[in-house]
C-alpha cells in the first residue's frame, strides 16, 4: 500500500518536475505526454486504492512514511492516511486533473507557455493529493499551501496582464489570511493534544470537551470552539466563504483549465475536506458548526444573488461555484459531512464540466467571453451545448441528475437539523435553489439560445471545438448524470465512510432523512413534490421568460431598483472595501510606521540626534580652542593652582 | 593521519592566511589568478568544515574538536577552541556562503579584486572563530576583529552613501560590543579569574548581578540580531554595501547575535532571561509585526529584504525567549526547547534565504544599476530562469510550507501558541504580512509588461549565476522537505542547554 | 646670623632681583642678559648647597651655551617690540593675582608643618675629602647609565631637530640622491657604438 | 640657621615670578621660552635643596638629566622660533592660531 500511494503522489510530482526543469528538451508533445500519462497513471492507481478500501472493505491504511523532523518530544512525521474518505477524493482529484490535463492540450494550444502550464498543473495534482492523503495537520498544513502556490502561480499564469497579477498577489494574501487561522488551530491542536496526528488527536479529542482556553483574561472559551473555529478559518480562505470569497471570482483571470481544476472542482474543495476530515472535533463544538452552518448559509445565498448581474461568462460560473461551496458549508454545519462531500463530488464533476463548456465556448469564440456578445451558439457547438446543459440541469438539481440527488440531501439535512442556526440555512438553500436556477438558464439562453447578438466577423469562425475539448466535457457529462443516483445510497445512507467521519448521534441529521429514504426513484418521486424542485423550476421559468421571451425586462428590473443593482454589480463593496482598507491601511500603516517610526524616532531622533548633540557640543567647546599657546599656559596654571588649592586644603585645611 | 590535524583550527586560519596571501599577492597578479585562488582557498575551507560535520558526533553535548593553547598565560587566557551542535551548523552555513561570494563576485567587482576577496575570505576565518571559541577573550577578538573587513567591505566597494552607513554600522555594533567586554570582564572577577566561557555558565550569580549581565550582552546582541529598535543601521548597511557584503551581513553576521544569545546570555544569567523575557518577547513580537508593516512601505529592494530579515530575525528571538513562557505554564521544559530549536532553524534558513534573495538583486543590480523596485517590471519576459529562482526564494521567504523558510516559522508558532495565544497570533501575522511585501515586490518586479528599456535588454543568467542560485535553491529545499538532520545535530546541545535554563544560578 | 645666612640671603635677593627684571623690561636683549645674572646667582646657592659639579655646570652650560644661544637668536630676528609689548599693563593685575595666589598657597605647604619638613634636620656636613663630581660621576655611570645615555640620544636628536628646523636647502647645495644613483641601469650610462676598425 | 624652608620658598618665589612672567609677557615667545627656563631653574633649586638635606644624591641626578633636557628643549624652541619667524615674519603670539578649534 506504500508503495501504492508513493506511486500516486509521486507520478506527478515527476511529471512537473520533468515538464518545469526540461519543458525545453521534453518539447510541447513530450510535456503533454508526460504527464498524461503520469496523471493517468496516478488515476488508475487511485481506482485501485478506492476499489480496495471501498469496495473490497480492506481496513484503512495509516503509516508514515519519514520523520520530518523531530522537535521537543514530539515527533512531526510525513505519512498517509487512506481510508474512505480520502480514496474518493483522490480517485475525485485525479480524474478531473486527468481530464483537465487532456483538455488543456486543446485549449492551451497556442501558448508559448505550454510546458510551464502542464508542469503546473501536475504540481497541483501532486499538492492537492498530499493534502487529501495526509495523516497528520502538518501534511495537511503543507499540501494547503502548495496548492495555494500553485492556484497563485496559475491564476498569474499570463503574468504580463495586469489583471491577472493582480488577482494572484489577491488570491495569495486572502488565502494567508485563512492560513493564519489554520496556522494558530494547528498550534492549538498540538499545544492541547500534543501530537498532529489526526489518529492521535481524534482519539482523545472526546476528552478535551471540557478544557477551556482563556484568550482574553478572565473569559473562558471551551477548546474545541477555539480550534474547530481558527480551523475553520483556514477553510474560509481556502474554499471561500464570505468574507473571504474575494479572491474567487478574480481568480478567473487564470486559464480556464485551471478555473475547472483549481478553482471549482479540487482545491476550494479543500476547506470542506478538511472540515470533513476534522468531524470528530467539529462534532465537539456547537458553536463551531452553528458559525458554520451560518457563514455557509450566506455565502450560499448571496453570492449566488451576485451571479445574476455578471456578463462575463466564466465570473457567472465562478459566482455559482462560491454559492455551491456554501451549501457544502451548510451541509458541514448541520453535521452532514457525507452529504457535503457528496456535493463536493457531483459538484466537482458537473461544475468542471460548466467550466469546461464555459472554455469551449471561448475558445469558439476566439476568447471573447462577455455573454453580451453571443447568444445562438447551440446551431455551431452542439456538443458543447448538450454538455453545458447537462452540467446545467445537474447544477440546478434536476431531479436523475447528480447534483439533484446531493443538494436535495443538503436540504432535507439542513431542514431537519438543529443545530443554531440551521432555519436561516434552510431558507439560504432554498431561495438560493431559484437563485441558482436563474443564473444558470440565464447563462445558457444567453449562451446557446436566443438571436445571435455576435458581430459579423466572429461569426463567421464560430465552429465546434476539437475532440480533445469536448472528449473530456462528454466524459465529465456522463458522471454528471449518473454518479449521484450510483453513490446516494451508500454515501449518504450507507457505511460508506466508516470511520473516517464521525457524527455525534444527536447530531446525526442524514439518519433521520435515511428513515424516510426508499431507494434511488422514490427519492426522486419524493423529490419532485418538494419545493426546491419548484423553486428550481421558477427559476428556469423565470430565466426563460426574462431572457428569452422580454429580453428588455432584465435592463428594466436593474434601472427599478437601481441601488440593488449598484450593490449587486459593486459585489457588496467587498473589493472597494479590502482594498481601501487592508490593502490602502497596510500600506499606509507601513509608511507611517517607516516615516515616524524609524526614520524620525530612530534614526532621526536618537541616532542621529545623538551624533547632532555631540557635534553641537563639541561646537561649543571648539571655541575653547583658540589655538593660542597662552591660553593653554593660562589654563594649565590655573588648573595647577586650583589643584594646589585643593591639595593644601585637603592635607592643611 | 587526518585524525591528528587539528581541523577546526583550519578551519579558522586557512582562510584568514589564505586571505592574507590574496591581499599580499597584491595587483601584481593578475584578476584571473586572483579569482581561482580565493575560489580554491573558499572551497578548501568549505571542504574542511565539511569534515568537521562528517566527523561531528550528533549524539554528544559536550564540545568537540577542542584545542586549548596558551595564549595570554598572565591573565589565564587561552587559545580555546572546540564546537557543539549550535556551532556547528552556523560554521557550515558561512564556509558555504563564502562560496557563494566569491563566485558571486567573480566578474562583478573589478576594482581591488584581490583586496576584495582576500577582507570576505579573512571574514570567514574570523567569522568561524567566534561561532567556535571557547574563550571569552578569543570570542571578542574575533567578534571585533570581524567588524574591520566588513567595515572596509562597505567603505570601500560600496554605494553612494557608504561612508555614512560604514561609519552607523560600526558605532551601532561597537557601543553593542564595548558593554559586552565590561560584562565579560566582570564575569571574569567573579569567576575568580577565568576567561573560560564554561567556568562563566558554571559561576552562581545574585538576580542583580545577572541582570546587568543580561543587559549589557543584550546590547552587543540585540544590535548584531538585530532587534528592534536598535535595527536601524542594518537596512542603510544593506543598501550601500556590495552584493557579497550584504549577502556575508545576512546569512552570517546576524546570527552572531542570536548565537551570541544562546552562548551567553541564556546560559550566564538564567534566571535574568527568566526575569525579563516578557521584553525580550515584545520586542521580538513588535519587530516581527512592525518591521513586517515597515518592509510592505519601501521602495528600494535590498532596504525591503534588510527590513523582512529584521523581522525574520524577530522569531530567532522570540523562540529563544518563549521557553519560559512555556516553563511557567506547563512546567515542562522539554515543550521549551521547541522554540529554541525553532530559533536555530530559523537562523540557518534565513541565511540561506536571505542570501540568496540579496544575491537576486545583485544579479538584477549588475545589469540594470538599480534598486528601486520602480525602476523594474516584467522582468520575467527577459530572465525567465532568474524569475523561477527568484520565484522559489520568494516563496521561501513568506514560509511556504516545503522551503526552508516554513520550518522555523512553523516551530517557534507553535511553541508560542503554548505561551500565550497573543503571542502566537502577532508571530502568525507573519504569514500574511511576510507574504504581502515580498510578494508585492516580485509582483512589481517580475511580473508585468515590461516597462523601459533597461529591462527589455535584460540577458537571462549566467551559467556562473545559475550555479550558485541553483547551489542556494537544493538547501533551501531539501531543509524544508527533510529538516531532520539539521535537528538531530542540534538537539544533544540544546538539550543541555535547556537543562541549564532549568536549574536557577542564584547562590 | 652666620656666613652661610649672609651668603644665602645675598644671592636669593640677587636671584629674586634678576627674575623680576626678566619678566618685566622691555628689551629681550636684556632680558637675557638678567636671565645670566640669574643663573649665577642660582649657581652660588648651589655651591652653598654643596652641589658644586651642578653649579659649575649651570654656568658653563647655561650661560656659556644656552644664553648665549638665545642671545644670538634675540638679536639675529628684527623684532618689532613695540606689538609685542601690547598688553602689558593690562595682564599685570592678573599675574599679580595669579602669582600672588600661587605664592601663598605654595608658602602654606612650606611654612606650615604639614608635610613632615621639619623632620628634616640640617644637613650633615661632608668630610673634607668629600667630592661632589666624584660622588655624582659614581652614580652617574652605575645606577643611571641607562637614562645617561638615553640623555645623551635626545641631545644628539634635539641638535639634529634643530639643524633639520632650520637649515634652508639652497639651490648652490650640491649632493648626490642615492635613490636614483641605486636605481640606474646600464643603458642610461653606456652606448656601444659599433665603429669600423680602423 | 639655613633649613630646607628657605630654599623652597625661594624656589616657590621663582617659580610665581615666571608664572606672572608667562602672563605679562604672553606675546613675545622669547621671554615666554625665558620664563620656561626660569622656571626649570625654580624646580632644580628645589631639587638640589632636598638632595642636600636628605643627604642623596639622586636629586642632584635629576637635575643633571633636566638640565640636559632643558637644553635640548631650549635649543629647538629656539630652532621653531627662527622657522617661525622665517615663515611669518613675526614671533607675535597672536598670530599663530592655525590650531584655532
Amino acid at each position: 500500500m506504500q508503495n501504492l500511494c508513493l506511486m500516486i503522489v509521486l507520478a506527478p510530482l515527476f511529471g512537473a518536475i520533468v515538464t518545469g526543469l526540461f519543458g525545453r528538451t521534453v518539447g510541447r508533445s513530450g510535456a503533454h505526454w508526460l504527464t498524461i500519462i503520469a496523471v493517468g497513471v496516478s488515476f488508475f492507481l487511485s481506482v485501485v486504492v478506492f476499489w480496495r478500501i471501498v469496495i473490497g472493505g480492506e481496513p484503512s491504511y495509516n503509516a508514515n512514511l519519514y520523520t520530518w523532523l523531530e522537535s521537543g518530544g514530539i515527533p512531526f512525521q510525513i505519512g498517509f492516511l487512506i481510508d474512505e474518505l480520502s480514496a474518493t477524493m483522490m480517485v475525485v482529484v485525479t480524474f478531473v486533473s486527468w481530464m483537465v490535463h487532456i483538455y488543456t492540450v486543446g485549449y492551451m494550444h497556442d501558448d508559448p507557455g505550454y510546458q510551464r502550464f502542464f508542469s503546473y498543473i501536475s504540481l497541483f495534482t501532486f499538492s492537492m493529493l498530499m493534502l487529501v492523503m495526509a495523516n497528520n495537520f502538518l501534511q495537511l498544513f503543507f499540501g494547503w499551501e502548495a496548492v495555494g502556490l500553485v492556484s497563485y502561480l496559475l491564476i498569474g499564469f499570463w503574468y504580463t496582464r495586469d489583471t491577472a497579477i493582480y488577482a494572484n498577489l489577491k488570491a495569495f494574501l486572502v488565502n494567508r489570511v485563512g492560513d493564519f487561522g489554520f496556522l494558530l488551530g494547528i498550534a492549538a491542536v498540538l499545544m492541547y493534544f500534543s501530537s498532529l496526528d489526526y489518529a492521535e488527536v481524534f482519539d482523545i479529542a472526546s476528552d478535551m470537551t471540557g478544557v477551556t482556553i482563556s484568550i482574553w483574561s478572565g473569559q473562558d472559551w471551551s477548546l474545541m470552539t477555539v480550534i474547530c473555529l481558527l480551523l475553520f478559518v483556514g477553510a474560509m480562505g481556502k474554499s471561500a466563504q464570505v468574507p473571504l470569497h474575494v479572491w474567487l471570482p478574480d481568480s478567473m483571470e487564470g486559464p480556464t483549465p485551471i478555473s475547472a481544476l483549481i478553482h471549482a472542482a479540487t482545491m476550494v474543495t479543500a476547506g470542506i475536506f478538511m472540515v470533513a476530515r476534522m468531524s470528530p472535533l467539529f462534532e465537539l463544538s456547537t458553536t463551531a458548526l452553528s458559525v458554520v452552518l451560518v457563514i455557509g448559509a450566506i455565502t450560499a445565498f448571496f453570492m449566488g444573488l451576485l451571479g445574476l448581474v455578471q456578463n462575463d461568462i466564466k465570473r457567472v460560473v465562478a459566482y455559482s461555484t462560491l454559492s455551491q461551496l456554501g451549501y457544502m458549508t451548510v451541509a458541514l454545519g448541520a453535521s452532514a459531512y457525507s452529504a457535503a462531500i457528496f456535493h463536493l463530488m457531483t459538484h466537482a464533476f458537473f461544475k468542471a464540466l460548466l467550466f469546461l463548456a464555459a472554455g469551449s465556448v471561448i475558445i469558439g469564440m476566439h476568447h471573447e467571453q462577455d455573454m453580451r456578445k453571443m447568444g445562438g451558439l447551440r446551431k455551431y457547438m452542439p456538443i458543447t451545448w448538450i454538455t453545458c446543459l447537462i452540467g446545467s440541469f445537474a447544477l440546478i438539481g434536476f431531479p436523475g441528475t447528480a447534483g439533484f440527488f446531493s443538494k436535495d440531501a443538503i436540504i432535507e439535512a439542513v431542514h431537519a437539523s438543529t443545530t443554531p442556526g440551521a432555519t436561516l440555512g434552510y431558507l439560504a438553500c432554498l431561495f438560493g435553489v431559484f437563485i441558482t436556477a436563474l443564473y444558470s438558464f440565464r447563462l445558457v439562453f444567453l449562451v446557446f439560445h436566443g438571436e445571435s447578438r455576435m458581430d459579423e466577423d466572429t461569426a463567421s469562425h464560430v465552429h465546434e471545438t476539437p475532440a480533445v475539448v469536448w472528449g473530456p466535457l462528454v466524459a465529465l457529462a456522463i458522471p454528471s448524470v449518473i454518479i449521484g443516483a450510483i453513490a446516494i445510497e451508500p454515501m449518504l445512507f450507507g457505511d460508506y465512510f466508516g470511520s473516517s467521519i464521525y457524527v455525534d448521534p444527536e447530531n446525526d441529521v442524514l439518519a433521520r432523512v435515511g428513515e424516510d429514504y426508499h431507494g434511488v426513484l422514490g427519492f426522486i418521486w419524493h423529490g419532485i413534490w418538494q419545493k426546491p424542485f419548484w423553486f428550481a423550476t421558477a427559476g428556469v421559468v423565470v430565466a426563460w421568460y426574462c431572457y428569452l421571451r422580454r429580453p428588455d425586462i432584465p435592463r428594466r428590473i436593474a434601472e427599478r431598483t437601481s441601488l440593488v443593482h449598484r450593490m449587486l454589480v459593486n459585489k457588496y463593496g467587498f473589493d472597494v472595501f479590502n482594498d481601501w482598507f487592508f490593502a490602502g491601511g497596510a500600506r499606509g500603516t507601513g509608511r507611517l510606521l517607516w516615516q515616524i517610526g524609524d526614520v524620525g524616532l530612530i534614526d532621526g531622533i536618537v541616532v542621529n540626534g545623538s551624533a547632532k548633540f555631540v557635534g553641537w557640543w563639541s561646537g561649543v567647546l571648539r571655541h575653547i580652542q583658540s589655538g593660542y599657546l597662552y591660553h593653554y599656559a593660562f589654563a594649565m596654571i590655573l588648573g595647577l593652582l586650583a589643584l594646589l588649592a585643593v591639595f593644601v586644603h585637603r592635607v592643611a585645611g | 593521519m587526518l585524525a591528528d590535524l587539528p581541523l577546526l583550527s583550519l578551519c579558522v586560519w586557512v582562510p584568514i592566511i589564505g586571505g592574507l596571501w590574496v591581499i599580499f599577492a597584491g595587483s601584481r597578479v593578475p584578476a584571473y589568478a586572483v579569482r581561482n585562488d580565493a575560489l580554491f582557498i573558499s572551497m578548501l575551507s568549505f571542504g574542511l568544515t565539511l569534515l568537521l560535520w562528517r566527523d561531528f558526533d550528533n549524539g554528544v553535548a559536550a564540545m568537540q574538536f577542542t584545542e586549548k593553547l596558551n595564549w595570554i598565560a598572565p591573565f589565564d587566557i587561552f587559545y580555546h577552541i572546540g564546537i557543539d551542535g549550535i556551532a556547528l551548523p552556523l560554521i557550515l552555513l558561512t564556509s558555504f556562503t563564502t562560496v557563494l561570494i566569491v563566485l558571486a563576485a567573480w566578474e562583478v567587482i573589478t576594482d581591488r579584486i584581490n583586496q576584495y576577496m582576500g577582507a570576505f575570505l579573512i571574514l570567514e576565518g574570523l567569522m568561524i572563530g567566534v561561532f567556535s571559541a571557547l574563550d571569552a577573550v578569543l570570542f571578542y577578538v574575533f567578534w571585533e576583529a570581524m567588524l574591520i573587513p566588513m567595515f572596509l567591505i562597505i567603505g570601500i566597494w560600496g554605494g553612494p552613501r557608504r561612508v555614512y552607513a560604514t561609519i552607523k554600522f560600526f558605532l551601532y555594533t561597537f557601543l553593542g560590543s564595548v558593554f559586552m567586554l565590561v560584562a565579560l570582564l566582570y564575569l571574569y572577577q567573579q569567576t575568580n579569574g577565568s576567561f573560560a566561557i564554561s567556568d562563566m555558565h558554571a559561576v552562581l550569580l545574585s538576580l542583580p548581578q545577572q541582570k546587568w549581565i543580561f543587559v549589557a550582552f543584550l546590547l552587543a546582541f540585540a544590535v548584531k540580531v538585530p532587534m528592534w529598535p536598535v535595527h536601524t543601521w542594518l537596512p542603510d548597511a544593506h543598501v550601500e554595501a556590495p552584493t557579497g557584503g550584504s549577502v556575508v551581513l545576512a546569512a552570517v553576521m546576524l546570527k552572531m547575535g542570536g548565537y551570541g544569545f544562546v552562548r551567553f546570555s541564556l546560559p550566564i544569567a538564567p534566571d535574568a532571561a527568566a526575569s525579563l523575557n516578557g521584553l525580550m518577547i515584545g520586542l521580538s513580537l513588535i519587530a516581527i509585526v512592525y518591521i513586517g508593516f515597515v518592509a510592505l512601505a519601501q521602495e528600494d529592494m535590498k532596504k525591503l529584504i534588510a527590513y523582512s530579515s529584521i523581522s525574520h530575525m524577530g522569531f530567532v528571538t522570540l523562540g529563544f525567549f518563549v521557553c519560559f513562557q512555556i516553563f511557567a505554564k506547563t512546567g515542562n521544559w522539554t515543550d521549551a526547547a521547541m522554540g529554541i530549536e525553532g530559533g536555530m532553524v530559523q537562523m540557518i534558513s534565513h541565511g540561506f534565504i536571505s542570501a540568496a534573495l540579496f544575491l537576486c538583486v545583485g544579479v538584477m543590480y549588475d545589469r540594470v544599476h538599480s534598486r528601486q523596485i520602480g525602476d523594474y517590471g516584467g522582468v520575467v519576459n527577459t530572465m525567465p530562469k532568474f524569475a523561477a529562482f527568484m520565484m522559489l526564494f520568494a516563496m521561501a521567504n513568506a514560509g511556504l510550507p516545503g522551503t526552508s523558510g516554513f520550518v522555523g516559522e512553523f516551530l517557534v508558532i507553535l511553541s508560542a501558541f503554548k505561551a500565550s495565544f497573543w503571542f502566537a497570533f502577532f508571530a502568525a501575522t507573519t504569514l500574511i504580512l511576510g507574504a504581502a511585501y515580498t510578494l508585492w515586490m516580485y509582483k512589481r518586479v517580475i511580473f508585468g509588461e515590461i516597462t523601459n528599456a533597461a529591462v527589455k535588454s535584460l540577458e537571462d543568467i549566467s551559467t556562473r549565476e545559475h550555479t550558485i542560485l541553483l547551489a542556494l535553491a537544493i538547501p533551501v529545499l531539501i531543509l524544508g522537505v527533510w529538516p531532520a538532520p539539521l535537528l538531530d545535530m542540534m538537539h544533544a546541545t540544546i538539550a543541555q542547554l535547556v537543562e541549564q535554563l532549568a536549574n536557577s544560578k542564584l547562590p | 646670623m652666620s656666613v652661610e645666612a649672609v651668603v644665602f640671603y645675598f644671592f636669593a635677593t640677587a636671584l629674586v632681583f634678576a627674575a623680576s627684571m626678566v619678566i618685566t623690561v622691555r628689551n629681550p636683549v636684556h632680558a637675557a642678559l638678567f636671565l645670566i645674572m640669574a643663573f649665577f646667582a642660582s649657581s652660588g646657592l648651589w655651591l652653598l648647597l654643596e652641589a658644586e659639579f651642578l653649579a659649575i655646570t649651570l654656568v658653563l652650560v647655561y650661560v656659556g651655551a644656552v644664553m648665549v644661544l638665545f642671545l644670538f637668536v634675540v638679536m639675529m630676528l628684527d623684532i618689532n617690540l613695540t606689538v609685542l609689548r601690547e598688553g602689558f599693563a593690562r595682564y599685570l593685575p592678573v599675574a599679580f593675582v595669579v602669582a600672588i595666589l600661587m605664592m601663598v598657597s605654595l608658602g602654606l605647604i612650606v611654612g606650615k608643618e604639614n608635610f613632615g619638613l621639619q623632620t628634616v634636620g640640617p644637613a650633615e656636613k661632608a668630610s673634607a675629602s668629600y667630592s661632589n663630581t666624584e660622588a655624582l660621576g659614581q652614580v652617574l655611570y652605575t645606577d643611571y647609565v641607562f637614562p645617561f645615555e638615553v640623555a645623551a640620544v635626545i641631545l644628539l636628536v634635539a641638535i639634529v631637530a634643530a639643524i633639520a628646523l632650520t637649515l634652508r636647502p639652497t639651490r648652490q647645495t650640491k649632493a648626490p640622491i642615492p635613490e636614483k644613483q641605486v636605481a640606474v641601469r646600464r643603458q642610461d650610462r653606456v652606448r656601444i657604438v659599433k665603429m669600423d676598425s680602423e | 640657621m639655613l633649613s630646607l624652608a628657605h630654599f623652597l620658598l625661594l624656589g616657590a618665589a621663582l617659580f610665581c615670578l615666571s608664572v606672572a612672567g608667562i602672563f605679562i609677557n604672553r606675546k613675545n615667545v622669547i621671554v615666554l621660552l625665558m620664563c620656561i627656563e626660569l622656571m626649570l631653574l625654580a624646580v632644580n633649586m628645589n631639587f638640589i635643596a632636598f638632595s642636600h638635606f636628605n643627604g642623596d644624591i639622586a636629586g642632584q641626578v635629576f637635575v643633571f638629566f633636566i638640565l640636559t633636557v632643558a637644553a635640548a628643549e631650549a635649543a629647538i624652541g629656539l630652532a621653531i622660533l627662527v622657522v617661525l619667524f622665517r615663515n611669518r615674519n613675526s614671533i607675535n603670539v597672536e598670530d599663530l592660531d592655525s590650531m584655532s578649534g
